[in-house]
């Protein structure tokens, strides 16, 4: 069974200016994919194409014009926030905005365990020590701020804050832009362990194409909120049919080819 | 996994002692703040450091100049007024008059101001328009006119006057609280907040209040000095407190009177509201810049 | 551009329609009978003139009484003053211009010292210049004015006398009144001893005008540095110099615009406490201005000259706070497509 | 011809607690018509090297070098007014972020005329020169294959989008015809065609004009398909330097080698969500660099040997300092 | 940076700078040096006049602003000796029963001509009864013009007193009373007695504009009013065809300045050449001066602490004796005096011949106060206000800082005291509706009659009138006085007021303080202005040089 099924997701954006009737639209779908437990689903495209705003739609911070989402076969909607609460969880472009400077990264972790769940304090500190040292990081970090981590572990913690709640399925845009090479590939290995441990579905945002081929098993290619290709991964690398797909395979590929020649 | 950090033993300091860290470093702040934290003991303890009474008039002995006169005497050490009232002792009275009401004053309109301020920043539409047009007229308002309106509406009289001071410190404190929590609300931890299913009142409270404090806190020091100024000045013009109150602005008029034959009458009390406002501004500047360095880092 | 405009109207309208409702709102709030405060008539008086008491028709319900009290504003009926019984618009007309003179001399006078200080301290981050100009704006904006307003007198006029202390001409001189700015009217004037009343005007303005001009100036020194600093930190400015421009070139192509810009709407926020420092100075030099005017008010209970001297002083601000605000919108690129025009 | 040569370039910054040597002896020479890459992640000081060439640095920031000159000149000695010339006339920089390289208030089209040379232009009077900058102006954006010149000059900064943003930015460092582009990271956070197209316009004026171009960057891919030459660098020390070519196949340093090893479109061979191959830890700030070898912690090769600073070694044109490189059977 | 910290040397703002420093220094040069001021005399007045009609108004800023400058009178005192000397009238006559008097008037006397009015007569008989019927007849067509009340006049039974006024020519007038009255003739020679023109008064009925008349006056005297701008200035300008032969200067203004520091500010700087009340506090300041002229001379005034006697307990002397021993009157005048007054026994100083120096004075004496008035049932923590004038007044230089010693003074007797002060008009106005406990007010005379202090002040017709501040009504007292006035011999009517004055000493309806010397001050270039004995300051010849 599929864990994410989506059907005809549409949205549709509209600006209204009080002064000039004009109106600024932005339409987004019909976007419909589906993935399995344990797969992973990347989103290519360029800016302004909708990526993101698909992202806020699966985990809720938008709520969409038509289209229905299901997770294993439940369908969400405002009713039940709080289960994509728990199992849909997002980990953001920007991990040093996405922290709280103002907290420790204790009560940060901590947030969502009081809000979603009936553990006791007690129970809350174990179980952000465990989530601490399931990404790698120490249970000191607990007391420690956001401007005292380096990228790399704030970009841990923003995954201990996706995981803590155990969710099944993890969304994240471009979690690895703002990353070093070398950190970078600590984090892709990171994920793609728990992933195997956990068995999280996990949909990423990226514009790194060698990273989206490495690690995806299916992509979906937008264009201006329109899903344009998708498929498995392997299939739109080698054979890409969209013209928009061909460019975007082609000039990535131009940059790998030249250096092999 | 292996470590990650390298630097365990080193010392974090958390935000709050980071700002502190960096407002250590000038020396002239620091002096500030003691000033500051002076002005606050004789604000706090003033019945017991007064040698006098402040409003006791001792007809023996008026206009007795300052002991560093040399007809001046060790008794009264700022010397006494034309009613033969001690001049140290009504300038430590006027401490808490000036400085204490300023301090009340500033965290009312704290307190009022913030709250307006979320309302009119955590809400959109019309309710947040609403408030911010009228916060504008208020604005546009010199202080001393709203001062003057309230006091033709009430009278004449400390306590009325610092209803008007209230209400002209309020606006500023709602600026920057809504714009703060705009700018807070477009970052992405508080959409990390949203996702965790926190509602409104929450995301207020355990998200945005905590990296307020600061901007509070530099705000606070900045309205502090202008209530101090408001406050003395409409003693001055006497439409603040009155006559034999021992408020520094209304001091200050009264020694006008004297001012050629006792010209300290004008020169202490001015010299004690000019230090205060100095002290206060010192530490505000010290924090600005503390928190500027804090967020170069 | 339009758009902009049209937008500000409309907020300018919007504030003045919610001042003119407060100064309405201030009759009823007055001690006393609100058709008193809004005429300045005695009742008395009131039904001897029965044709003020239909003109703000009282027995009508509270909108139609709104109604004509902005009517009369407009046809330039403010009520008289209670104690003088003069008619209030040109009451205010004649001590309006005479405040609006101070603090434009004033503003003047600190923008043209504290906006070169500013840079130079910018310039000289760091440097020996730059601080002891920041500890002197410190002294400067921490002196409270009134105290200030004194030691000059003391100083210049008692000690030294080399200026005069109070009222904005020799009253010997007689200027008849055309627009009320002292100086126009000196010029318009056809006194045969022009040039001597000039002098004597002059020499009453300097004092006043430096006590106010010294908080204003220290504030827009303190905010040309900072702003000054952080222009010359941005990387536009770094990018300007790596492309081998020189330091003037820099300064005077790309610096100071976009230095100035920060400065003005922080400047049109402190118009207000500009006017309060003027209000508390015009009282001390018995300057014949608005400010002290309406302490005067204050004092002898005059309701009605407290309402329309608030009403004028206010809209003075809205106006001027909103044409910088316009000002500033339309000499931005980076703003002029902006949402919202206060905010 | 070299242009560009320097030598044990060293600067140190005052942050609070001391003063830290942000960059450590760096070598670097850039020949006529080379495209050299200087590879570094953040931190590395590889923008504090653009800015050392270009004089752009506070002040009481303390600069040594054994030798820094351009076509001969010291530039560390001569005075500003005759680094400003040479800087005006020979080398142009691209900045990584170049919205906020350039003055909001003015139009594209008054910043782009305003870096024409003076000299170039033949006509005198100014109505004339007008006309004459605006011609040139338009040519130099079609140069960078902008097409719509005449919204582009009339655009403000922000009005218009990142990457056409980043082309006129190239357009302004060919303004002056220089000798040297210095790059700073253009590729920055841009999407694979709009990356494509910048790096083959760079590739082009390099080939068509002989334009020398030192490329910044972090992105081992965009670096690999121009240069010719390459310096890393981590933490303000030159790791390895030498031919693209060579240190692709043979890295002695074990950083190149992780560099290299995280981008998964190197290697064919990979098969997909295998984990990458990577180093631990974390970049240290400038706050805690290590003592000796900078990467120490972080090495899979570290030995008690690494406290020491590396001395430079040399293998042809190959130069690299590591106590224990790869490749290389131990001693 | 670095490059832009090298250069800034040659690219800064110096030359702009220094071009800037030299024009400012160079024009306060100019601003200094020069003071080619207009010819004309500048009087620190210390308030704005109520109107420019002292028959209206006792309160001596209205007197300093009209009496002298605008009007004349039938008869003056002279400046120096306060003997009664010819004026309108060059000589007058009294009826042997002392009930008839006629006055021959100056012929040749014009009116001001102002900008509204041109006199086409010259002054005579019909003046003189305008002015005197303005306030005598009620049914006066300008009796009720600008409130109708002449304080001075009504609190002196005027009215009641003249049975007639007669023209008997254009230049004789004979004026009949009821009742001789010895002060009758001191009366008209008060600054209140002013002669105002009819030609003026009929034009503005045919104007209808009646109440110019208190406000755009005309008169005989020897400058006229050009403008008046309330709080801020009175101009004056000469009367060219004034008749007598005195000096007079182009302008004259009257600088309003109620702050008693900066008129002497102004002084100093020479924006004044004349100020109004200098402060006891500051005489010894001017003193100092080398280019100030500080004249002295005893004034003829009472500075007291009047309780409203119609308001229980200050109904009841003793309360009021008790707190009147509750206050010691030598520390009140060292504090707000500065010892320029002599305490006070009598409500007349002792230059008065009815001074009566054997009335013991309450001493002060707390314990007694408090004993007193625990007898006489005022509680511990009782509390009444105390109003203070907020002018300055030659009686009581600062009656504020007065009230806060008395304030200091009862608490020690357990009384609680508010200070209640007004804007000077509305306090006159709330006083005379008597809402006040007790205020602390005064009287100058206005001649050189004891009757001028002791009716005014406390006869039951100044009750109404409003100069009664204690509203103290008393048979007894009244009887008295009109017995004194009856007679014309001085040791008769010493014998009355002496009578007088051991009633007020038991009675206490006010508690008088101190009898303060008068003080004016002026720059040494002014010549020719003198303390007139009886209030009111006079321009007609003075000249500055």
């Amino acid at each position: 069974m599929d864990l994410i099924e989506v059907e005809d997701l549409t949205f549709q954006n509209t600006i209204k200016s009080m002064w000039s009737k004009k109106k600024i639209t932005f339409d987004l779908g019909p976007v419909s994919f589906n993935f399995k437990a344990g797969e992973t689903l990347a989103i290519v495209g360029n800016n302004g194409s909708g990526k993101s705003l698909l992202a806020k739609l699966l985990v809720g911070l938008e709520t969409p014009k038509s289209g229905k989402i299901f997770m294993n076969g439940v369908e969400l909607n405002k009713s039940n926030i709080n289960v994509r609460c728990l199992d849909i969880r997002m980990i953001f472009q920007n991990t040093n905005e996405s922290l709280n400077p103002g907290l420790t990264l204790g009560t940060i972790l901590e947030e969502p365990l009081r809000l979603n769940t009936k553990l006791n304090a007690q129970e809350r500190i174990s179980l952000i020590e465990h989530t601490l040292r399931q990404v790698g990081l120490m249970t000191e970090h607990r007391f420690f701020y956001r401007h005292m981590l380096s990228d790399g572990q704030r970009q841990r913690i923003a995954l201990a804050r996706a995981l803590i709640l155990n969710p099944k399925v993890i969304v994240a845009d471009e979690p690895f832009a703002a990353l070093d090479p070398s950190v970078r590939s600590q984090a892709v290995n990171l994920l793609m362990k728990l992933q195997r441990d956990l068995g999280l579905g996990f949909i990423f945002i990226s514009q790194n194409l060698g990273i989206v081929r490495h690690i995806s098993d299916k992509v979906i290619i937008m264009k201006d909120g329109k899903v344009i290709e998708s498929g498995k991964t392997d299939v739109i690398f080698n054979w890409p049919k969209d013209e928009y797909t061909k460019k975007l395979v082609d000039s990535h590929q131009a940059l790998v080819n030249r250096q092999n020649n | 996994m292996p470590q990650p950090s390298l630097y365990q033993e080193e010392h974090h300091p958390s935000p709050l002692q980071y700002t502190w860290m960096e407002f250590k470093k000038n020396h002239i702040a620091v002096a500030g703040f003691f000033c500051f934290t002076f002005f606050l003991i004789i604000t706090i303890f003033c019945p017991l450091l007064a040698p006098f009474d402040p409003n006791m008039q001792q007809i023996g002995d008026l206009l007795i100049p300052p002991s560093w006169y040399p007809n001046g005497g060790i008794s009264h050490l700022f010397g006494t007024d034309a009613l033969g009232r001690d001049l140290l002792s009504r300038i430590i009275y006027g401490c808490r008059m000036t400085f204490g009401i300023s301090i009340l004053l500033v965290i009312v309109a704290m307190l009022l101001g913030v709250g307006l301020g979320a309302l009119a920043g955590m809400s959109k539409g019309f309710r947040s328009s609403f408030i911010n047009h009228t916060l504008d007229s208020i604005q546009a308002i010199p202080t001393l006119l709203i001062a003057i309106i309230i006091i033709a509406i009430l009278g004449p009289g400390l306590v009325n006057s610092m209803w008007a001071i209230a209400l002209s410190l309020i606006p500023q404190f709602v600026h920057q609280t809504r714009d703060f929590i705009r700018r807070e609300l477009s970052k992405e931890y508080i959409m990390a907040a949203k996702l965790d299913g926190a509602s409104k009142r929450h995301i207020f409270i355990h998200s945005i209040l905590p990296n307020m404090g600061e901007m509070l806190v530099v705000q606070a020091t900045l309205a502090l000095s202008v209530s101090i100024l408001d406050i003395s000045a409409l003693g001055f013009l006497k439409l603040g407190a009155q006559a034999p109150s021992s408020e520094l602005g209304a001091m200050l008029l009264e020694g006008i009177e004297v001012a050629y034959i006792a010209p300290w009458t004008i020169a202490v009390p001015g010299g004690a509201l000019f230090v205060m406002i100095i002290s206060i501004n010192l530490v505000g500047d010290g924090l600005r810049s503390a928190l500027r360095n804090r967020l170069l880092h | 551009m339009t758009n902009v405009l049209l937008r500000y109207t409309n907020l300018v309208l919007v504030t003045l329609f919610i001042l003119s409702l407060l100064s309405f709102i201030l009759a009823y709030l007055f001690p006393g009978e609100a058709v008193e405060n809004l005429t300045g008539l005695r009742l008395n008086e009131l039904t001897a003139m029965q044709n003020s008491a239909l003109m703000y028709s009282a027995d009508d319900n509270i909108f139609v009484q709104y109604w004509h009290y902005i009517g009369e504003l407009f046809a330039g009926n403010w009520g008289v003053s209670f104690s003088s019984g003069l008619p209030l618009y040109e009451d205010v007309g004649h001590y309006l211009p005479a405040s609006i003179e101070l603090s434009a001399y004033a503003l003047f006078l600190s923008f043209f010292i504290g906006l070169p200080l500013g840079f130079i301290a910018a310039l000289r981050h760091h440097k020996l210049t730059d601080y002891s100009l920041l500890s002197v704006s410190l002294l400067g904006y921490s002196i409270p004015v009134f105290w200030l307003a004194l030691l000059l007198i003391l100083v210049f006029s008692l000690q030294l006398g080399w200026f005069p202390l109070s009222g904005r001409i020799s009253l010997l001189f007689e200027i008849p009144s055309i627009t009320d700015f002292i100086i126009i009217d000196i010029l318009l004037s056809d006194s045969i001893d022009k040039q001597a009343a000039l002098i004597s005007a002059f020499r009453h303005l300097i004092l006043p005008t430096l006590s106010i001009a010294v908080v204003t100036t220290t504030l827009i020194l303190r905010i040309t540095r900072r702003s000054v600093i952080e222009t010359l930190n941005s990387e536009f400015i770094l990018a300007a110099y790596a492309r081998g421009l020189t330091p003037r070139q820099v300064l005077m192509r790309h610096g100071i615009r976009n230095a100035l810009i920060p400065i003005l709407p922080l400047l049109a926020m402190q118009f207000p406490t500009l006017l309060t420092n003027a209000m508390i100075v015009e009282s001390i030099f018995s300057w014949p201005g608005i400010g002290n005017w309406l302490i005067q008010a204050i004092y002898q209970q005059d309701y009605p000259a407290i309402r329309a001297g608030m009403l004028a002083v206010s809209v003075l601000v809205v106006i001027f706070t909103m044409s910088i605000d316009l000002t500033i919108r339309l000499t931005d690129p980076r703003r002029r497509r902006a949402e919202r025009a206060t905010t | 011809m070299v242009l560009l040569d320097i030598k044990n370039l060293t600067l140190e910054i005052d942050i609070s607690g001391g003063w830290v040597k942000a960059l450590d002896k760096i070598n670097m020479v850039i020949h006529e018509g080379q495209i050299h890459a200087l590879v570094g992640e953040s931190g590395s000081g590889k923008s504090l090297i653009v800015k050392a060439i270009v004089g752009a640095l506070p002040v009481r920031w303390r600069i040594t070098a054994d030798r820094m000159t351009w076509k001969g000149q010291n530039l560390l000695t001569m005075s500003v007014k005759a680094r400003r010339k040479i800087i005006r006339k020979d080398i142009s920089v691209i900045f990584q972020n170049p919205i906020n390289s350039l003055d909001p208030l003015l139009t594209l089209g008054q910043q782009l005329k305003e870096m024409l040379p003076t000299d170039k232009l033949t006509k005198t009077w100014f109505w004339q020169r007008n006309a004459e900058k605006q011609g040139l102006a338009i040519k130099l954006l079609h140069k960078v294959g902008i097409k719509n010149h005449q919204i582009c000059l009339n655009s403000y900064p922000h009005q218009i989008s990142n990457d056409v943003v980043q082309k006129f930015m190239i357009a302004m460092a060919l303004a002056s015809e220089p000798k040297l582009i210095i790059a700073d990271d253009p590729t920055r956070g841009m999407e694979v065609i709009a990356k494509t197209q910048i790096l083959k316009l760079l590739s082009r004026v390099n080939q068509v004009r002989n334009m020398s171009i030192l490329f910044v960057s972090h992105d081992l891919l965009a670096i690999s398909n121009m240069a010719s030459y390459m310096t890393v660098l981590y933490c303000g020390q030159t790791v390895e330097s030498g031919e693209l070519q060579q240190l692709r196949k043979r890295a002695f340093h074990p950083y190149t080698q992780a560099l290299l090893d995280s981008a998964p479109s190197f290697r064919k061979d990979l098969p997909p969500k295998s984990p990458l191959t990577s180093l631990d830890g974390t970049i240290p700030t400038l706050y805690h660099l290590p003592i000796g070898c900078r990467l120490g912690p972080r090495c899979p090769r570290a030995r008690r040997e690494c406290v020491a600073i590396p001395q430079i070694r040399r293998v042809h044109t190959h130069f690299y300092s590591c106590h224990f490189p790869l490749h290389w059977k131990a001693k | 940076m670095n490059i832009l910290k090298k250069h800034n040397k040659n690219t800064g703002f110096k030359t702009p700078l220094i071009i800037l420093v030299c024009t400012l220094l160079c024009a306060c040069d100019a601003l200094l040096q020069s003071k080619t001021d207009p010819n004309g005399i500048i009087y620190c007045s210390e308030g704005s006049p109520s109107n420019f009609n002292p028959q209206l108004d006792t309160s001596g800023t209205t007197v300093d602003a009209s009496s002298h400058q605008i009007y004349d009178r039938l008869i003056d005192f002279d400046p120096v000796t306060g003997d009664i000397v010819p004026a309108l009238a060059t000589s007058w006559l009294v009826s042997d029963d002392g009930k008839t008097y006629t006055f021959q008037l100056r012929q040749e006397v014009s009116f001001h001509q102002t900008q509204t009015f041109t006199p086409t007569r010259f002054f005579n008989a019909d003046d003189v009864l305008f002015s005197i019927n303005r306030w005598r007849l009620v049914d006066h067509p300008y009796h009720d013009i600008s409130g109708g009340r002449y304080t001075y006049t009504d609190s002196l039974n005027l009215r009641g007193l003249i049975s007639q006024v007669k023209r008997i020519n254009g230049y004789r007038i004979e004026i009949t009373l009821h009742n001789p009255e010895s002060s009758f003739l001191a009366n008209l020679a008060t600054d209140f007695a002013v002669i105002l023109s009819a030609e003026y008064a009929d034009k503005l009925i045919s104007r209808n504009q009646k109440e110019l008349i208190d406000y755009k006056p005309v008169g005989t005297g020897p400058y006229q009013l050009a403008s008046f701008r309330q709080d801020r200035y009175i101009r004056y300008t000469k009367h060219p065809e004034y008749w007598r032969e005195v000096e007079l200067t182009d302008k004259l203004i009257f600088d309003i300045t109620p702050s008693s520091s900066l008129r002497l500010a102004k002084l100093l700087t020479g924006e004044c050449d004349a100020i109004a009340l200098p402060a006891h506090s500051e005489l010894e300041v001017i003193r100092q001066q080398e280019n100030l002229v500080l004249d002295e001379k005893p004034g003829l005034n009472i500075g007291f602490w009047a309780f409203n006697t119609s308001k229980p307990p200050f109904n009841n002397p003793q309360v009021r004796r008790a707190l009147g021993m509750a206050i010691d009157k030598n520390a009140l005048i060292e504090a707000i005096y500065f010892n320029s007054a002599i305490p006070a026994k009598n409500i007349v100083p002792p230059t008065s011949w009815a001074f009566l120096a054997d009335v013991r004075p309450l001493s002060y004496n707390p314990i007694a106060a408090i004993k007193l008035l625990r007898e006489e049932g005022i509680p511990e923590d009782f509390s009444m206000t105390v109003w203070a004038m907020p002018v300055q007044r030659a009686y009581n230089p600062n009656a504020m800082k007065m009230a806060e010693l008395i304030q200091a003074y009862l608490q020690v007797v357990g009384i609680q005291v508010n200070i209640i002060s007004y804007e000077w008009s509305i306090f006159r106005e709330r006083l005379t509706e008597g809402l006040h406990d007790s205020v602390l007010i005064g009287w100058s005379a206005d001649n050189g009659d004891p009757d001028n202090f002791y009716r005014p002040l406390l006869s039951c017709a100044a009750i109404e009138s409003g100069t009664n501040r204690a509203m103290w009504c008393s048979d007894e007292y009244d009887l008295l006085i009109n017995k004194a006035l009856q007679y014309t011999e001085i040791s008769e009517r010493t014998y009355f007021y002496g009578k007088a004055n051991e009633l007020l000493a038991e009675q206490l309806p006010l508690i008088p303080i101190a009898h303060a010397s008068r003080y004016q001050a002026h720059r040494k270039e002014l010549d020719g202005l003198v303390i007139n004995p009886y209030g009111g300051v006079r321009f007609g010849g003075v000249k500055k040089h």
